[in-house]
């Protein structure tokens, strides 16, 4: 199996959905013959062509609201948005048209979408790009929201995202783009949306945390597990909505204990309602208040104060250790 | 060549083929066969009677707020008219005549505007869109679907109808753009009718034309009486030709008026004089088509008085099938329906949620 | 004091302010000769002409962006966005620049501007005219997200609003506009924005809720009084951000129970927040789950079953005796 | 008046002064003073030198990525030099020279491409908008501005820059659209460098100029060769005249290119040839206007290395200044100064857990 980063991982996954379907399209700017910014589209335009590969003018609305027709005709457009900074221009063409397309059509016309961003801080980027507002599309009724965390759910989820016959926001952890490398089958691989995984096992108490900030998380239970003999229990959620909380309401009636992690936000962020499924599925278990670990309500700052901001190995451990500590 | 002027293509037409009194210009007449002449008239004057009964209905309380579209019924038909079956509808929401035209059934109308969601009831053999409420942004889909089209080799196009308010959004701007860019066989059909709501053409854009606008984008523009069918649909059946050759689009500027209020919540007398409103009444669409049709020889007056009839009865049906069908509809746990291809464990949750409350409800009543 | 419906107090608010403040000035869509869909703007337009109260193209995003060059220059624009349901037309101008102006300039520039728009069902609407998306604006640092819940509230509050030196959303609860009247003060009257009320005082549970979900509420707790004879706490939020999450959770550490309600569909919607604030500043008070009352996570239903979605005073009830009972 | 043209306003005027030998129209030279000459060559060479060194910088890895400027001077700068210091300053992310033309510090840059909250310092005297990445966003900005500025009823101006690619985006639409109705005094600086990272301008619009799309809006456009700070200077005048006098907006195509990557993390050579910016090369704007400026007798060789040497100098203190700040500054706490007017209470508390933490960490070091 070859050892590849996310972004040769995502690449893989559209490469390999262009070959097996000619209804999946891939359009954005600069997604052609630059291969995107990030090169998440690197040599597709080479092998497809511009009319599988298409570079559009700058504007982000007119790249969804087409797609939102190309995929009631039947294509399966897979479009990218530069940064999620900019998917807010393009806001309206998903709350109002893309997220109820079938619902408003009482079925007749589904809406196969993918609308693949990077998002998050850790690149020393410009303003709006390490945002993470991954908590809007989750409230969107009619949506799809995920966020793989390594090379391999990546592709195995952009797969399946394109695949899915309704609309999928794919955000992609621009941090993880090419931080390390996994083996990922040649193979068709898919994963099931809206299943989280469990990315590590533990009885003492069970961090919930998905996308760039499973790495971290899965730092910090490794030194839990190495200096203070905690045996945390990491839940990757893969995806936002539709929520799996069965696996981390399993795994709190377990431990006891349990702790978010996020970039975005805390007022009214991701971590928000993962606590409040907690407290409806599992409150009799809890013996200690959920804590939640995530960016402060501010606009991230400019990188060279963003590792303050983003939520770190240190900043986690504090967090977990006060949760023990208070056990004793 | 310091200070010179550059060639920019910039040739609007103005078109106008039968006159306000129903006189026709031979020169510029279209070739239309009698009896889709005939249709296209009964189809404007079913518009008419539809909306007056409508409007009727909403008045007595039976149905919710909706927009009248009596006026605009030669813009709408005269464009609608050249769309094969398998082309793409892809229309606002002041299309009713339009709609009906394209096969949609007259009782979801009225079910649409009590307030029932199987108001929407769009056969697999239909390529129509839904109407669209959020203004301008539906133009989008038709360049989507255009380009899907072309893709798929096909010759068939998209039209899409908007307002002249529309023009301002910036949806419109990006559809055109991306259209115009990729050469789309998308007819871009702007109804203007002078009115945005309560905000009139000239605080709108400070741009002589509508139709101009298109040569931002690098292709025709045209404008036309919009009341008057035989031109609207002369300018559509170019737009249209030159779509399916791959010559790209066209938009259509169509000059009407918003006879009605904007919708049945509003109060025109607000914003507007009654002058005004009497002026257009004299270019009323129907009546210089009828008067054309009778100089045609292909109408007398005990015909215009059986089409009435014949349309009042499909209408009356139509009423009767809505109210009966009101009393079956509205299973409140439909509202989950189509929510998602497949409905997710969360929302099974909440679905069983509701049939638990309505259960209780039953029990107790 | 004259008794006003919630439109006529909302207009008061900005004639007292426009009379007092020629940097007051109102725009949108149908603002001015019309007075606004649901008459907020009435008769201003006479009174202070059209440079005071614009009517501008059809355009949300360039009615939000010149807010934003308006309030930069010093001005305090109160734009309307005619339904909350086109207000993302306009979200990448809030997200990019309204919220983060201040921020992005050092403190060189504010944004002292309003955007109210109407939010909610239960008026028998068209699509797009009955949602409740406030989650979206209370996630966005640099705001501030009021939403008042009757006449006189929303009178003071959009002075408040008004007079912030921050950008304020401002949603008004369509369902409220003309459904009572109350007495509205001629004289001024502010209120302090980021702060809630109590609604109605009670021991035994705590129902928190804000905007057009206080009535069906307030009437629910009557209802337990009477009925069940059990008193419950209502608290009216007022302002979903900054949130003051002091006065319900001082208000649970005296029930031990709390519910919330609102209109939003429930993931990832208000309610998910208030419960995590809940769970961390009064977690070892909770004496049951806290449970959510809320929309369900679909698109509101066209108006022939809304009435089915937004919850109602018999939704309320049920949950508030399901804990009640599970107490006993 | 069947099928008639429409007689609309299309004219769009092309403008070239100084042609690219350094040959310049007599009849058209502008009326400017030597010192103001030579005040726009200085600040030319000096965007074009920092620029180097920016670059500089950012391949030893001291500051991070920034969009380069080099071959835009003219158009930057024949815009800007007409500004007042009441007047409106709304950039775009690529305006560095016309930033410091209106007094933006050199070490601003530096810190703020080192990812310093710190390097956006704006003066209370200065009506200059930060920088603004959102693509095409901020000309609504001028627009509300300028609507603020006629409504004070003062007769400064309101004056944004933006790219070609910007064109396309719907903010720009509206903006255009609401400066033509309301007739403010804004003008439009398209910097079209031809490219919008790697897409070029036939992929962006079938339109042939972009100075035609003005005429969409009922005001003013033209295309102006952005090499020639001349033509520039001229087109800016009439515009920024037009302006103050309250004859409503222009919009001014630039005609340029962007001889760099897009920013420091592109790689422009994936998608354009090196022949098609050696071309371009030859058409320099600093080169040209240098040989204008000496055959007017107010340069010489001496006088151009003297030039270049203060530039020089200019740029070292500023980093030198920047080196030094970089230390004093970084507070991780200053990351919640100017969220609002006034921190509110849960972002007190936020600020607390932070310096906790900090302190926390000191304390084990
Ligand atoms: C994006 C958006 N903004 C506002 C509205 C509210 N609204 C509905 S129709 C309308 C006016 C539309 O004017 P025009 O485009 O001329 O179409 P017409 O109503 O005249 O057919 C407005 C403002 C909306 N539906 N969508
Ligand atoms: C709304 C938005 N979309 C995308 C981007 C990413 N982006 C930054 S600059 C740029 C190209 C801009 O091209 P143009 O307007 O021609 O300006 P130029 O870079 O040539 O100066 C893109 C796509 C952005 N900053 N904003
Ligand atoms: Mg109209
Ligand atoms: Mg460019």
């Amino acid at each position: 199996m070859p050892k590849l980063t996310m972004v040769q991982a995502l690449n893989m996954a559209l490469k390999q959905e262009m070959e097996k379907d000619d209804a999946v399209i891939v359009l954005g700017e600069d997604v052609g013959l630059d291969g995107g910014v990030f090169r998440v589209t690197d040599q597709l335009y080479q092998q497809f062509g511009e009319n599988r590969v298409v570079d559009t003018p700058l504007a982000e609305t007119a790249i969804v609201g087409m797609s939102i027709g190309m995929a009631i005709y039947g294509l399966k457009p897979v479009c990218e948005i530069q940064f999620s900074g900019f998917s807010y221009q393009n806001f309206h063409q998903i709350e109002n048209h893309a997220s109820r397309m079938r619902w408003r059509s009482q079925g007749r016309f589904g809406v196969p979408m993918v609308l693949r961003t990077p998002y998050g801080g850790g690149v020393r980027a410009l303003e709006h790009h390490s945002e993470s507002r991954e908590a809007f599309w989750s409230h969107m009724p009619g949506l799809k929201m995920v966020i793989p965390s390594g090379p391999r759910n990546a592709r195995a989820l952009l797969v399946s995202a394109i695949r899915d016959p309704d609309p999928v926001i794919f955000y992609e952890a621009k941090a993880l783009y090419r931080a390390f490398r996994e083996e990922v089958p040649e193979e068709e691989e898919t994963m099931p949306i809206g299943k989280s995984q469990i990315a590590r096992e533990g009885n003492d108490l069970t961090m919930i945390s998905y996308g760039a900030m499973t790495r971290p998380t899965m730092e910090a239970a490794s030194e839990l597990a190495e200096k203070d003999g905690v045996e945390a229990e990491v839940v990757d959620l893969l995806t936002l909505s539709p929520l799996d909380d069965d696996l981390f309401t399993e795994s709190v009636k377990k431990t006891g204990k349990a702790m978010i992690i996020h970039e975005a936000p805390m007022s009214y962020g991701p971590g928000a309602e993962i606590l409040a499924r907690l407290v409806e599925k599992s409150f009799y278990y809890l013996e200690v208040p959920v804590e939640r670990v995530t960016g402060f309500d501010i606009i991230i700052p400019l990188f060279n104060r963003e590792n303050h901001y983003i939520p770190s190995v240190k900043r986690i451990l504090r967090t977990a250790r006060k949760m023990m500590d208070g056990m004793k | 060549m310091p200070r010179s002027k550059i060639d920019i293509p910039c040739h609007v037409d103005y078109l106008s083929i039968l006159d306000e009194t129903g006189t026709v210009d031979k020169e510029l007449e279209p070739d239309i066969s009698d009896d889709f002449l005939l249709d296209i008239y009964k189809a404007m004057v079913l518009g008419r009677r539809f909306d007056e009964r409508m409007l009727n209905l909403q008045r007595q309380g039976r149905i919710g707020t909706f927009p009248p579209i009596t006026g605009q019924e030669a813009a709408q038909l005269g464009t609608v008219a050249h769309l094969r079956q398998s082309d793409w509808f892809v229309p606002s929401f002041r299309e009713m005549v339009a709609e009906i035209w394209r096969g949609r059934a007259m009782e979801t109308f009225l079910l649409y505007y009590s307030g029932y969601n199987e108001g929407v009831d769009i056969a697999e053999d239909q390529n129509n869109l839904p109407l669209s409420v959020p203004v301008g942004s539906q133009t989008l889909h038709a360049v989507g679907l255009a380009w899907a089209v072309r893709y798929r080799k096909k010759d068939d196009v998209a039209m899409t109808w908007f307002g002249d308010g529309a023009t301002s959004e910036g949806d419109f701007h990006e559809a055109m753009n991306f259209a115009g860019v990729f050469r789309l066989p998308v007819i871009f059909v702007c109804q203007n009718n002078q009115w945005a709501i309560s905000v009139p053409l000239s605080k709108q854009t400070r741009s002589k034309t509508l139709a101009q606008k298109a040569l931002a984008y690098g292709f025709p523009g045209i404008q036309v009486d919009g009341n008057d069918v035989l031109a609207v649909y002369t300018a559509a059946k170019e737009a249209v030709e030159r779509a399916r050759a791959g010559d790209g689009p066209t938009m259509i500027e169509c000059v009407t008026y918003r006879m009605m209020m904007h919708t049945t919540a509003d109060d025109p007398k607000r914003y507007r004089s009654d002058e005004e409103v009497e002026g257009w009444r004299k270019k009323d669409p129907i009546t210089r088509f009828e008067k054309y049709l009778i100089d045609k020889n292909l109408l007398e007056p005990k015909k215009i008085e059986s089409v009435d009839q014949e349309v009042k009865e499909q209408i009356q049906q139509a009423v009767d099938k809505a109210e009966k069908l009101m009393k079956e509809l509205g299973d409140p746990l439909d509202m989950f329906n189509h929510a998602y291809a497949q409905l997710p464990p969360h929302l099974e949750v909440q679905k069983a949620y509701l049939a638990k409350e309505l259960a209780e409800t039953m029990e107790k009543e």
